[in-house]
């Protein structure tokens, strides 16, 4: 009982942290963000305020359950990401719920938000709505194969499907890093992570001039108060697995900021130089040098 | 102003809308809202005062004043002010000069659709007393009769720097807890939705959106 | 694609390392530029409220209101703009078209508030948060939108027109008065300045629109002698045209002149076409200058029948016999008042009351009696030696010389006096070929006659001495004669009052003339009246005292002209005839006396 | 453009040819004619562009001026052929099926000015004018200021003074000439 009281409260230090975190993250890169502009750009502060102002409205309107579980599940689908991977290697409040089989479960949970979300954005009706979700959904397929690809040859690469299992293999110097013992998996993996963090040019998602916000056009109040919080906490999950699979892991919280801020850096320098790729534009991407290189891992380690 | 008491039971039944159609909205009445307690409320203010989302919709000439704010040289971003694409998620409702029939029209229901708190901005000499447009048969003249408003700009456009002083106005009021306009709007709810049907004729829209 | 197409976006995060462009403070840091409309400013001082900013806004933005502190007078409308910000669009037209540029722009252009009612305001007299700031728009150099230029008037050449006593101002053709008439703003000031208030915009816009019988009709509903007064008026209305503020005034008279010239007699009874019913009752009116016409005019179009007594051969009064040819020829002159005889007014000249005609008879047999007899007596110089020959008064030349008898002036001839009779009087010794020279007590800006009279009289030749008082007159040799006169100067006599000329101890000067003129004022003579009714009648200085219509203190004599009002000019007079017409008709309809 | 008013004139009746510019030319034309002409010209002369059509309100003689400019794309000429048709039973043939965008001006035509046009894609829906229930607002018997005064609440409160009859009522009032 006590065991199970003690892991609830590292649970929930663990995501409030990497809550904060995510946030933090957020202001600083929209504070970067605008630098690049030319522009001062809004206080670090500023994602905090948003999401404080979003829960504090007074009126909220659902149109019916599933706009309801819309964000829930995308909620559930952030933090099952995050939970079930070890954050920082070797530290007992950090190891959350891995198991020997997380990176299975973790890649399920990667896209189960996104399935969610795109019930819900359904149900609000919103015509942006369904139309981004077909977009998000197309380009979810397309960089999922790189993804998967990549993970197949982590997997053979290291026998096992366990993240702890893959950062313990990391560990004993810089060049144990999937980075350097296994590059072309590592860059088919980077490229997914370019897709799945909706940055441009990938975010024909969102695409401000098109449909102008795309899934969550219809959420408000709460709704988009549980979404903005889901943002956080899913983009410092996704950095924090991609630290474990291919950077090594951390082995205490700073290593872990750095290694995720220079990894959410790669999207946000690509992100800022070029423009959107249109839907076609961003499959044809994924499924051409990505996939290749995934596949060139994987047969690579097969042989 | 005039303060009706007694609620009109005309309104509120979707009347404009066709039979098959009255079905797929609420024609409940909207309700106030209520702040919460004191200093929970002035710290909520303060966060409502500092995230400002307005709502992408040019509706007049202003609407070209409103780019240059989102240049590097205003920056809007750094006064915590943003635009949202949709009227679900604004709290800032900029009327960009002149209105006529027909966007006022789409005010109102864009109006409606933002969540409480909600401020509105009329930009330029316009929303005031007609501006230009001052003897047009299709464009209204004083903003105020259809939907609340917080703060004026006079110009004609004002210019960017103008705005960044309307938004300053509007934060003052914010952080006051003057700026209620959602709820003078539910409060004389009777009021509006008269004036509002006195010039929109084909009223095919439901009485009130959420 | 190649490497360099791939890489170079990421060029774009060298800015990242650079200053931002972001203006620190936009509200402090970027004013407007220096020619930048903004919030209005308008110079109260300056400001006549002529209200043409309020015509030409597009918007209706602009309000003409009372300002508190601000009198209403013949030159200030008293009104200023109150602009509605609610309406205004900044397009600066209400700048570019002040008369006075008066109303300016600020370079302040922001203002926000809660209240949509305050966005009102009557810039320049209403303090708020731009009150002494600075300047931005202005009418810039060069560029206007009012015509300040009058149309020169085309005007016989001085040395011909000395010669003979041809008329002067040959008038404008019909494109100079469009012209001219197109520069009026239709403010309407002069309305008020104008003894007759004619509706001077209205006639004006009717000649731009080339509408000649609808200006003739508006000219007769004020004035029924416009061929006159648009030759010989005093023009009043002319000092405050808005538009003489900042450039010439609108040539009203000429324009007057102008319609009245399109038109003969017979058009004019055309257009007025007068129908009135006759009243039975019968007014009298005493002399036959412009009180008297107009009041005759006036009386006839609304029933009455009317007889005018004139003691001279002709009517015209003081214009026909006080008023060289040369100014107001005797046709046109003839033609307004053949016009007014058209409507069947009746003249009986040659009468002299007390002598031909008994006051009496004509109080008993008629309803009313307007009496308008003029000024025909000159005052006397109250040296010694004035009635030597050899002296004599301006009228009398006047009069001599209209009614064909030259008088002998000799060469040189000296006229005392600074108005419009002394340079009547002058400019008529010049044609009779004599060396004129104009003595006058005070300064040239001091003299009553008007500034163009002056000027025509200067290049005609007459030579002008002024802070010159005559002291005494002698019989010199060769029938010339010796006039002694003295410098003097200005003694200012404190804030608001006239400077009184003295004399300077020892600059005495004298000279030999063959002529003095004196036309220094004139009086008026009463003895037509019986005793008995003139000692009912009050005065005050000379002058009958009347009210506002004209009544004297006996109900049935009415009194209008030069023995009422101290301007004793024609259009004054003219005024005078028409309210005491109005009188009448209110006295002989009411049967009351009328206060 | 001599040579094709030539042509023109072989077929049709037209009247009134002006040449504005050296690229602007306008003809009159009968109304029973004018759909004929403009499918002539677009067809054999080579106007393939319509580059508006659009009314003028000729209230005084009852009667409307449309004007179909069209353009040639190859010389760079405009044409303009001008149709009076009635005001009181105002209505003209369509020519959608020339050009596909002529039914939007018809229909703002109708809406504008009331004009019919019989056959004309959607020309009896509301287009700006949503739900307009006076005489079309672009005809030159609508008082647009009054019609505003009466619906759109200006604001109150203001009031002005004529500068003349303000100084008559203060230096001579009542009573005075």
């Amino acid at each position: 009982m006590a065991d199970i009281l003690r892991t609830a409260l590292y649970l929930f230090i663990s995501v409030f942290v990497i809550l904060n975190y995510g946030l933090l993250l957020n202001g600083l890169v929209r504070k970067i963000v605008a630098r690049a502009h030319g522009r001062v750009g809004p206080p670090i502060w500023q994602p905090w305020l948003d999401i404080l102002k979003t829960y504090a409205k007074r009126s909220a309107i659902s149109h019916g359950v599933m706009f309801f579980l819309g964000p829930i599940f995308r909620l559930a689908g952030g933090l099952g990401t995050y939970l079930f991977i070890p954050a920082i290697y070797g530290s007992v409040m950090f190891a959350n719920l891995s198991f020997s089989g997380d990176l299975l479960l973790v890649m399920y949970f990667i896209f189960f938000g996104q399935l969610g979300m795109a019930l819900g954005a359904g149900e609000g009706g919103h015509p942006n709505s369904a139309i981004a979700v077909g977009r998000g959904l197309s380009q979810m397929t397309s960089f999922e194969l790189p993804f998967a690809l990549s993970v197949i040859a982590l997997a053979i690469q290291y026998h096992s499907l366990s993240i702890t299992e893959i950062v313990a293999a990391q560990q004993g110097g810089i060049l144990n890093w999937t980075i350097f013992t296994n590059p072309l998996a590592t860059f088919a993996g980077l490229f997914a992570l370019l897709g799945m963090n909706m940055h441009s040019p990938f975010d024909i998602v969102l695409a401000p001039q098109e449909v102008p916000i795309g899934p969550p056009t219809e959420m408000q109040s709460s709704f988009l108060g549980i979404l903005q919080t889901n943002r956080a906490i899913f983009l410092s999950a996704k950095l924090v697995l991609f630290m474990n699979l291919y950077l090594g892991g951390a082995t205490n919280i700073f290593a872990m900021m750095l290694k995720t801020f220079m990894l959410y850096m790669l999207s946000v320098v690509v992100g800022v130089s070029f423009p959107r790729f249109r839907t076609e534009q961003s499959i044809r991407f994924f499924l051409g040098v990505p996939t290749l290189l995934g596949l060139a891992a994987v047969i690579i380690f097969m042989l | 102003m005039t303060k009706e008491t007694k609620h009109n039971p005309s309104i509120l039944e979707n009347n404009g809308l066709p039979e098959f159609e009255r079905d797929y909205f609420c024609d409940a009445r909207p309700e106030q809202s209520r702040p919460l307690a004191k200093y929970i409320e002035k710290f909520l203010n303060w966060a409502r005062a500092n995230s400002l989302w307005l709502l992408g919709f040019g509706t007049g000439c202003g609407a070209v004043e409103l780019r240059p704010l989102m240049t590097a040289r205003y920056d809007m971003y750094r006064y915590g002010i943003a635009p949202r694409p949709t009227p679900r998620q604004s709290s800032v409702f900029i009327i960009g000069g002149y209105a006529s029939v027909k966007t006022t029209k789409r005010i109102i229901r864009s109006y409606e659709q933002m969540q409480q708190p909600k401020f509105v901005i009329a930009l330029g000499s316009c929303p005031i007393n007609g501006g230009m447009y001052w003897d047009s048969y299709n464009t209204i003249n004083r903003i105020d009769h259809y939907i609340p408003v917080d703060v004026y700009i006079a110009g004609c456009m004002p210019r960017p720097e103008s705005i960044i002083a309307g938004f300053d106005l509007l934060k003052k009021l914010i952080k006051e807890g003057q700026a209620e306009g959602a709820n003078k709007y539910i409060e004389n709810l009777d009021w509006y939705k008269a004036n509002q049907k006195k010039i929109i004729k084909d009223w095919n829209m439901p009485d009130y959106n959420w | 694609m190649s490497l360099k197409d791939i890489l170079s976006p990421f060029y774009v995060w060298k800015r990242a390392f650079e200053k931002p462009y972001t203006t620190a403070n936009p509200l402090t840091d970027r004013p407007g530029a220096p020619r930048y409309r903004g919030f209005h400013d308008n110079d109260m001082e300056k400001c006549i409220g002529c209200g043409t900013c309020a015509d030409i806004c597009q918007n209706a933005a602009i309000d003409m209101v009372p300002v508190e502190g601000i009198q209403t007078s013949k030159e200030d409308s008293g009104l200023r703009p109150k602009i509605d910000y609610g309406r205004c669009c900044w397009c600066a037209l209400c700048v570019d078209i002040c008369t006075t540029n008066s109303l300016n722009m600020t370079r302040e252009y922001t203002w926000v508030d809660t209240d949509p009612d305050k966005f009102r305001i009557l810039a320049g007299a209403q303090e708020n948060f731009w009150t002494g700031k600075e300047t931005g728009y202005k009418l810039g150099e060069g560029y206007k939108l009012l015509d300040h230029d009058r149309i020169t008037m085309p005007m016989v050449d001085p040395k011909e027109g000395i010669k003979s006593f041809i008329e002067l101002v040959k008038g404008y053709s019909k494109e100079q008065a469009i012209k001219e008439a197109d520069r009026c703003v239709q403010c309407g000031l002069c309305i008020a300045t104008c003894p007759a208030h004619m509706d001077i915009p209205n006639y004006i816009k009717a000649i731009r629109e080339d509408n000649i019988p609808e200006a003739v009709r508006i000219l007769y509903e004020t004035n029924p002698m416009s061929a006159t007064c648009g030759r010989i008026c005093t023009h009043r209305c002319e000092e405050v045209c808005s538009i003489g503020v900042n450039g010439d005034p609108i040539a009203i008279r000429w324009l007057k002149r102008y319609i009245i010239d399109q038109v003969d007699r017979k058009e004019i009874a055309k257009i007025l076409r007068n129908e009135f019913k006759p009243n039975g009752k019968k007014v009298a009116v005493i002399g036959a200058g412009p009180a008297g016409l107009s009041a005759a005019y006036y009386l006839t179009t609304v029933g009455y029948s009317v007889t005018i007594f004139e003691t001279n051969e002709k009517a015209g009064g003081m214009v026909r016999y006080g008023i060289p040819e040369y100014r107001m020829p005797y046709e046109q002159l003839d033609k307004d008042i053949d016009a007014i005889l058209d409507m069947g007014v009746e003249l009986k000249t040659g009468v002299e009351i007390g002598v031909t005609e008994s006051f009496d008879d004509i109080y008993k047999n008629y309803d009313a009696v307007f009496l308008s007899v003029g000024l025909q007596d000159s005052y006397s110089l109250s040296i010694t030696g004035e009635h030597l020959p050899g002296v004599i008064p301006g009228i009398q030349l006047l009069d001599d010389v209209t009614k064909g008898q030259i008088p002998d002036l000799g060469k040189k001839v000296i006229v005392i006096g600074g108005g419009n009779t002394a340079m009547d009087a002058a400019r008529t010794a010049r044609r009779l070929a004599a060396n004129v020279t104009i003595l006058y007590r005070r300064r040239e800006e001091d003299m009553p006659a008007d500034q163009e009279e002056i000027e025509e009289a200067k290049r005609e030749g007459v030579k002008f001495i002024t802070r010159a008082i005559p002291v005494h007159i002698d019989l010199g040799e060769n029938k010339k004669i010796i006039l002694h006169w003295n410098k003097a100067e200005m003694l200012d006599q404190g804030p608001g009052k006239r400077p009184k000329p003295v004399l300077i101890v020892g600059e005495a000067y004298t000279e030999a003339v063959d002529t003095v003129i004196s036309a220094i004022g004139q009086s008026p003579i009463y003895k037509l009246l019986p005793e008995e009714i003139g000692s009912q009648i009050k005065f005050k200085r000379e002058k009958v005292i009347t009210d506002k219509y004209g009544q004297t203190s006996l109900p049935k004599i009415f009194a209008g002209g030069d023995i009422v009002n101290d301007i004793a000019d024609a259009i004054s007079a003219i005024a005078d005839g028409h309210r005491a017409a109005q009188g009448i008709d209110l006295y002989l309809s009411k049967q009351v006396k009328v206060k | 453009m001599k040579e094709i008013i030539q042509r023109l004139k072989q077929q049709f009746t037209i009247s009134n040819v002006n040449q504005q510019r050296v690229d602007l030319t306008f003809l009159s034309v009968k109304k029973e004619q004018a759909v004929s002409l403009i499918s002539y010209l677009r067809d054999f002369e080579k106007f393939s562009h319509l580059v508006f059509l659009t009314a003028v309100d000729r209230v005084e003689d009852i009667q409307f001026q449309l004007t179909y400019m069209l353009h040639n794309y190859n010389t760079h000429q405009d044409l303009g052929i001008r149709v009076l048709i009635d005001r009181e039973k105002a209505e003209m043939a369509s020519i959608h099926h020339l050009w596909k965008q002529a039914g939007t001006y018809q229909r703002e035509l109708k809406e504008m000015f009331g004009i019919d046009f019989p056959g004309s894609p959607r020309v009896d829906e509301s287009f700006i004018l949503e739900g307009w229930d006076n005489i079309p607002p672009m005809r030159r018997d609508f008082d647009t200021k009054k019609y505003s005064e009466e619906t759109y609440f200006p604001r109150p409160g203001r009031e002005s003074h004529d500068p003349e009859s303000y100084m008559k009522s203060k230096l001579y009032p009542e009573g005075d000439a």
